[in-house]
């Protein structure tokens, strides 16, 4: 038996599901003409953003079929990609292979990290997005200690264009120009004068396959079902802490390398920053694709990134263009990348609520046939 | 036999005041009496933690009643900061000077304290269970939001806005002539040349203490106990839990916009745009490391935590430096602050239930 | 957690070797080296080698460099094993070209060809006209100023 | 001490497989049977249990055949989840330190160390609530952790885990479970999307498949505890239908229920506990819901020094009118209740559980959605809101104690003071004209050291935290609650539950001590009959959502079983006295 709805509850229920992409939708349809930035060039920016950052995106995806939320943690991968980085660019690595060797290296790390942080969350059930944005922070303190005092002392690096003049420590940023680009330049092909780097495009496709196979294994089973319900999956003898360590296990190592493409894309490491907003960018990119905490698909990736980067491009044009001051604009993009997450998750505590509600009305509607 | 008791009630005791409290607290103390040895002065490190517990404790305090209510910690901080910011540019702005313009910033956020505090809260009931996270980005995206409202808001005052545009708020303001150290030099007492007491800043935080304290012992006070302690018990007691809770928040933010104001009078500057964006982080640790869990907190807490916190604040770069010449303080505040957050994040909290 | 000595096991260990082998050969034929041609007279064990008036050099199948006397240019290339080309007119103007096969060691940042010892005998060992190049001192000593290191993370929110 | 007729029992069942051979079987079957008459397929000696000094279950004994159905009954707490429980060696069996006596599965000795094991000697069992993933169909659900895998190369490198679910097969193996049901399951529906019935069968299904997946050889015993709670009428018949089914493949099944129709309707043979020991065990032909009904209930409480007494109901005015309530309390809706209680008696309302009787003291509470109205002396009461109900002068002691009933983490004074002085601003000193209302820390010790004596709660002080207590002194703790507040009516909900006799007694006298004293009206809720008849004055049973009727405390107990059973026998005239 389900409630019986009248068209106009139907359609709030709608926008209610989709509050946030109609949302930017509108920003964006304001904001471009008001940026005044040709199609063109809007395009192959997004195109640029797409490459850049959706495999970034697409490392959330296994903690929400786990139904352990947005992990903010894939900062920790992001730290051991930019390891990686570090150590490739400080051996003189450069090209493809050099990208490979980091992602080698980036692995072990990324996966100690994220075995580690998926034992805190399983000791933090119920509070998993706020413990591992925490532990994002608890991280980066230690990924300074190693790289500001650890890496040139004790860690070797021999290279003065890496290392603080003090003599260890590596300075705020680390010039990639050996792997710039290296793999967006493979092969770029012009459609109507809009460059696209089809090599990264391919390795994106890829993951994105792999995920879709994922969610087909046993192991994705699991994840749902863990996702779904703790306790019938324990009694149904699924390991459950096991398989969410291993959700984010995974999340961390694709993490990781997603920072390595970022980063061969922008062709500079910020070392003590970079790593930071991402996590809270991929998230609100996603988030804006119409992903909740507890569902998320390719499909929002992909729209996440092109809405999100579409409303951080013309912003600050925009806001020039308005009162004059492009700062503005650049405040204002960086207030709706927070007030996004804050309305997905709000809403997705209301309508958690609401759903609940739902099986009350239902009961009612029983008594009321009863009386 | 005897012995064994007196063990295992000594194992309790620390049990009771917690692994991580008692390492910070060896630590400080280590640092403490390293100091002396690798020249460093004792009475201005003194002087510092004191000085820096007077200016963080109110901020500290503004944890309290939201995890009385059962809010959980208040990252969310920086809406309440908001509000003291607003305060304090306002009563600027119309030029009140010295100790009047204490009064007046405090006055004027009182207004934005309450009405931010009451929205905030009913957001906070909208999302009982996922409080902290949207409490944290409530903040963010306030503080983002501010950002905006410090460019475009009207204000005149050449003291604060830039100097070029004669428009927008600079981003850090001196409050020199305004309410600079109005608490810190008021009955200050000088024990030694580099020891001294700022009195005032202790008695406001007093005073402030001592209301939170007393008004816990009120039959509101004890209701809001109770709705932290259990909601539905609580309810079948004819308790409106979601009134209780606006309540505590609203009293969080304004406490936060107080210690705000108190830190700025210290500190001599006001910081706006992402100043504040990290400002709870802090406090919450803090608390934390006084002995507060998740959804218990005393004032004693907030006292011991804040002292602890702040001393290893104070201390660490400066016998660090002159012990290793680098000042690995920025290190270790991230990983000493954010450790305690987890720590108290990982505990079993609602067991008895 | 026990180990288990099963297929698996070594599966993974496999795999793990074969991803370190991987990494290497990563390492090997991704390794930048930067090569100085030098066109110079030097002595090299007393007698005096006279630099070439004008001589064209290719390395590998990078565009081929022309060196003037007392000339000195550079090609960044990866991989160790190389071949060198060079084309020049000797004293009675006839053109001269000749091939050379040579080899970087694998931790050389840089490495300086002296081409009128290679030219002079073509065949002789790589020792004799490749050696590993130190940067002078001033050169490493670029920035001699503190930098101050960034660690607040907001730094970058504002301009991304 | 009641004396239970075990020979008896076991005459009936060679009797009962006789039957129901005659009934079920083919040639061939009927031969194995003949092979394992020495050998039933289950048997259970001696089985005797107690959690900390309370006996639950003392000498149980039965024997159960292939193919057989044995219908479980019997009161709440009569033992039966126990006795389940023991037979799948369930972990709260061990940890209170296991059991006394024997379970022979085939004739040979077993003793199952977890439940799995239970499975894997093919025993399977529903439990009452579902244990689904809403978001997975009735394939995925059924083959939950069990799925069959096809290769895929990365497995040998992560692990098995890495293989392909084989979607065909999975789809194949729980059409097969499903058919044996016979029932109309789309194996392709979400659980999200089922009817009730539905989901009934999908755990069922689950069960059967999981024999010939390597894990279990064969399913030979199933265990339903309540499977047709929750059904509707023709979900329930096509479930029983179901079950013949099964039976009828040589699957012996333990169908617990509080339905007695049913049980006569499906069963071969009938088992009633009561108190912890079989009263009786039949064959189910021949038997009528009033026998069943009279052996089920009559339990001895030790409240010997309560003696009945005569309310006479004379120009008794009525002080609580209950009319039309209905209460949306997931697993005791109350559908559509009238009740009129007299000022100053003891009512007491019964029923089996889940029928509804817990759900008017939280519905008139207004701790759950309600609608209709209550009347109290005169007044219309509000629902949907305690504080009027406490503002009119009743209170409620929850059946829930540490959920509803205490502040865990706080102080006893806490727990004691804290309604009265938030509802009647007692315990307060107050300043500044009534703004400023301080805690009055000596009168709340006072009064809570007056209770600890009155009602010998058992604690160290009264600073002492709520958790620390036992569950009776947990108990006594509410009611000092409930009695700071001075209420003209008293709800309490189960007061007895999960106490030891000692502590039951205690609180039933306390209850009666205080309604002589103070002349208070209660209203007691309890699935234990005896405990209301020993101390109320007129018993209200409640079944499916509605008062059946009112009988004087004095009525046979048959009588009331009956009632419960929701079975109206002629000299029952409904709600007056």
């Amino acid at each position: 038996m389900t409630l019986q709805r009248t068209k106009s509850q139907k359609v709030l229920r709608f926008l209610g599901n989709n509050t946030v992409p109609i949302l930017f939708l509108v920003i964006c349809a304001f904001g471009i003409p008001l940026s005044g930035y040709s199609t063109n060039y809007l395009v192959s920016e997004v195109v640029v953003r797409i490459a850049r950052n959706s495999f970034l995106i697409v490392s959330l995806l296994i903690p929400i079929l786990a139904g352990m939320g947005l992990n903010f943690g894939m900062t920790l991968g992001a730290m051991a990609g930019q390891i990686g980085l570090i150590f490739i660019s400080d051996w003189g690595i450069v090209g493809i292979p050099g990208m490979l060797l980091a992602m080698i290296i980036s692995t072990p790390i990324s996966i100690a990290l994220g075995l580690w942080c998926g034992k805190i969350l399983n000791m933090a059930k119920g509070r998993e997005m706020v413990t591992s944005y925490i532990i994002g922070f608890f991280m980066n303190g230690i990924y300074q200690l190693v790289v500001l005092y650890g890496m040139g002392s004790i860690i070797p690096i021999r290279s003065s264009a890496l290392v603080l003049p003090r003599g260890y420590g590596i300075r705020n940023t680390v010039n990639l120009i050996g792997i710039r680009k290296s793999l967006d330049n493979v092969l770029t092909i012009k459609l109507f004068g809009v460059p696209i780097p089809l090599v990264t495009f391919a390795v994106i496709a890829l993951l994105c396959i792999f995920v879709l196979w994922f969610k087909k294994t046993k192991l994705g089973q699991d994840m749902r079902s863990v996702g779904q319900d703790m306790e019938v999956a324990r009694a149904a003898g699924i390991k459950v802490e096991h398989t969410r360590i291993v959700s984010i296990v995974i999340s961390t190592v694709f993490a990781g390398y997603g920072m390595i493409l970022y980063l061969q894309n922008i062709g500079t490491l910020n070392t003590y920053n970079s790593h930071m907003q991402i996590g809270m960018f991929s998230v609100a990119a996603l988030l804006v694709g119409g992903a909740t905490v507890s569902k998320a698909n390719i499909r929002n990736v992909f729209l996440g990134v092109i809405l999100f980067h579409l409303m951080f491009i013309v912003s600050p044009m925009a806001g020039k263009n308005l009162i004059g001051q492009a700062q503005l604009g650049e405040y204002f993009r960086v207030f709706v990348s927070y007030g996004v997450i804050t309305i997905s998750l709000v809403l997705y505590e209301v309508r958690k609520k609401r759903d609940r509600g739902d099986a009350g009305q239902l009961l009612a509607a029983e008594q009321g046939e009863a009386e | 036999m005897n012995t064994q008791n007196m063990i295992s009630s000594v194992k309790s005791t620390l049990k009771s005041f917690g692994l991580p409290r008692i390492i910070i607290g060896l630590f400080l103390l280590l640092l403490f009496i390293l100091a002396p040895f690798v020249g460093v002065n004792i009475g201005t490190s003194l002087s510092d933690t004191l000085n820096r517990f007077g200016m963080n404790a109110v901020m500290v305090l503004a944890m309290v009643p939201m995890i009385h209510s059962g809010c959980g910690l208040n990252f969310g901080l920086p809406l309440g900061i908001i509000a003291g910011l607003l305060g304090g540019t306002l009563s600027m702005q119309f030029n009140f000077t010295g100790p009047s313009s204490f009064m007046m910033a405090i006055l004027f956020a009182t207004p934005f304290a309450v009405i931010l505090g009451w929205g905030y809260g009913q957001l906070l009931n909208k999302v009982k269970g996922g409080e902290m996270m949207i409490a944290t980005y409530v903040g963010f995206s306030s503080v983002a939001f501010m950002c905006i409202m410090w460019l475009l808001l009207p204000y005149s005052n050449p003291t604060m806005v830039w100097g070029y545009s004669g428009s927008g708020l600079r981003t850090t303001i001196s409050t020199e002539g305004y309410y600079l150290h109005v608490l810190n030099d008021f009955f200050s007492i000088r024990l030694t040349e580099h020891l001294t007491i700022p009195t005032g800043m202790f008695l406001f935080f007093a005073v402030l203490a001592l209301i939170i304290w007393a008004f816990l012992h009120t039959k509101t006070g004890t209701a809001m106990t109770a709705v932290g302690s259990n909601p539905v018990f609580a309810r079948a007691s004819g308790i409106n839990v979601d009134k209780i809770r606006t309540l505590s928040v609203v009293m969080s933010t304004w406490l936060g916009a107080i210690g705000i104001l108190v830190y700025q009078q210290s500190f001599g500057f006001i910081q706006l745009y992402m100043g504040p964006f990290y400002m709870a982080l802090p406090a919450v640790s803090a608390i934390l490391i006084g002995g507060a869990s998740v959804n218990k907190a005393t004032i004693t807490n907030v006292i011991v935590g804040t002292f602890l916190f702040q001393g290893i604040l104070t201390m660490t770069p400066s016998v660090m430096n002159s012990m290793i010449h680098t000042d690995m303080s920025e290190v270790i505040r991230i990983v000493v602050s954010n450790g305690m957050i987890l720590y108290a994040l990982t505990r079993r909290t609602e067991a008895t239930r | 957690m026990k180990m288990k000595f099963d297929r698996q096991f070594w599966v993974r260990c496999a795999a793990i070797v074969v991803v370190l082998l991987f990494g290497m050969l990563m390492f090997f034929i991704g390794k930048q080296h930067t090569i100085l041609l030098d066109n110079k007279t030097i002595t090299v064990n007393g007698q005096e080698i006279r630099a070439l008036q004008l001589v064209e050099v290719q390395v590998n199948k990078l565009e081929s460099l022309e060196l003037a006397a007392r000339d000195r240019d550079k090609v960044d290339v990866t991989r160790q094993s190389h071949k060198i080309t060079i084309t020049y007119t000797d004293s009675n103007w006839n053109e001269i070209s000749f091939t050379r096969k040579f080899k970087v060691p694998l931790m050389e940042e840089m490495v300086i060809i002296s081409i009128p010892t290679l030219v002079s005998d073509p065949e002789a060992d790589q020792s004799l006209w490749l050696e590993k190049y130190e940067l002078p001192a001033y050169a490493i000593q670029a920035s001699p100023e503190e930098e101050v290191v960034i660690t607040d993370d907001l730094a970058g929110l504002i301009s991304l | 001490m009641h004396g239970y007729f075990l020979y008896e029992g076991v005459e009936c069942l060679v009797e009962t497989v006789a039957l129901c051979n005659v009934r079920v079987t083919t040639k061939i079957e009927r031969i194995e049977y003949m092979n394992e008459k020495e050998a039933p397929l289950l048997e259970m000696r001696h089985i005797s249990k107690d959690f900390f000094g309370n006996q639950v279950l003392s000498d149980v004994n039965f024997t159960l055949k292939r193919g057989e159905i044995l219908g479980l009954v019997g009161e709440n707490g009569a033992g039966k989840s126990t006795l389940m429980k023991i037979l799948f060696g369930m972990d709260e069996i061990h940890q209170t330190g296991g059991y006394g006596g024997d379970i022979l599965l085939n004739g040979e000795k077993v003793a199952f160390a977890t439940s799995i094991e239970a499975l894997a000697a093919g025993i399977g069992m529903v439990h009452q609530e579902f244990s689904l993933l809403p978001d997975f169909s009735a394939t995925e659900n059924i083959l939950l952790n069990r799925e069959p895998l096809k290769y895929t190369v990365f497995s040998e490198l992560f692990g098995e885990r890495l293989n392909i679910l084989d979607r065909e097969k999975m789809t194949e193996i729980s059409e097969k479970a499903i058919k044996r049901l016979a029932v109309p399951l789309d194996p392709e529906m979400l659980v999200s999307q089922m009817p009730v019935g539905h989901k009934q069968f999908t755990e069922i299904a689950r069960e059967l498949s999981k024999e010939g997946t390597g894990l279990v050889e064969g399913i030979k015993l199933l265990v339903l505890d309540e499977p047709t709670a929750v059904l509707s009428e023709q979900e329930a018949d096509s479930l029983l239908k179901a079950m013949r089914l099964l039976a009828e493949t040589g699957i012996a099944i333990i169908f617990i229920s509080h339905r007695l129709q049913e049980i006569i309707d499906v069963c071969d043979t009938i088992m009633v506990m009561r108190d912890g020991k079989i009263m009786k065990t039949g064959p189910s032909k021949g038997v009528a819901i009033p026998d069943i009904a009279k052996w089920m209930v009559g339990r001895e409480v030790n409240t010997s020094a309560i003696v009945h007494r005569v309310f006479d109901y004379e120009n008794k005015d009525i002080i609580l009118a209950l009319r039309n309530l209905w209460v949306d309390m997931p697993g005791e809706v109350v559908r559509n209740v009238n009740l009129d209680v007299y000022k100053g008696e003891i009512i007491g309302i019964g029923g089996m559980a889940g029928q509804g009787k817990l759900g008017i003291p939280n519905g008139a509470m207004g701790l759950f959605p309600a609608g209709g109205h209550v009347t109290f002396e005169g007044k219309d009461i509000p629902l949907n809101s305690p504080r009027n109900f406490l503002d009119a002068g009743m209170a409620f002691v929850s059946e829930d104690r540490r959920g509803v009933g205490l502040l865990l983490d706080e102080t006893l004074e806490w727990n004691v003071s804290f309604t009265a002085m938030q509802i009647q601003e007692k315990y307060l000193k107050q300043y500044l004209g009534g703004f400023f209302k301080w805690r009055d820390q000596k009168a709340i010790e006072e009064e809570t050291n007056g209770y600890v004596k009155q009602l010998e709660i058992r604690c160290t002080s009264t600073k002492q935290k709520a958790k620390e207590l036992s569950g009776g002194n947990q108990q006594k703790i509410c009611l000092a609650k409930a009695f700071a507040v001075a209420p003209k009516l008293l709800f309490v909900s189960e007061p007895t539950r999960g106490i030891d006799i000692g502590a039951k007694s205690l609180v039933l006298k306390a209850l009666r001590k205080y309604n002589e004293e103070q002349g208070t009206t209660i209203v007691m809720i309890s699935s234990e009959l005896e405990e209301l008849r020993a101390i109320c004055d007129r018993i209200a049973i409640v079944s499916d959502g509605k008062v059946l009727g009112i009988l004087p405390a004095t009525t046979d107990s048959a009588e009331f079983g009956l009632l419960m059973v929701g079975q109206k026998s002629e000299m029952i005239d409904g709600g007056s006295v």
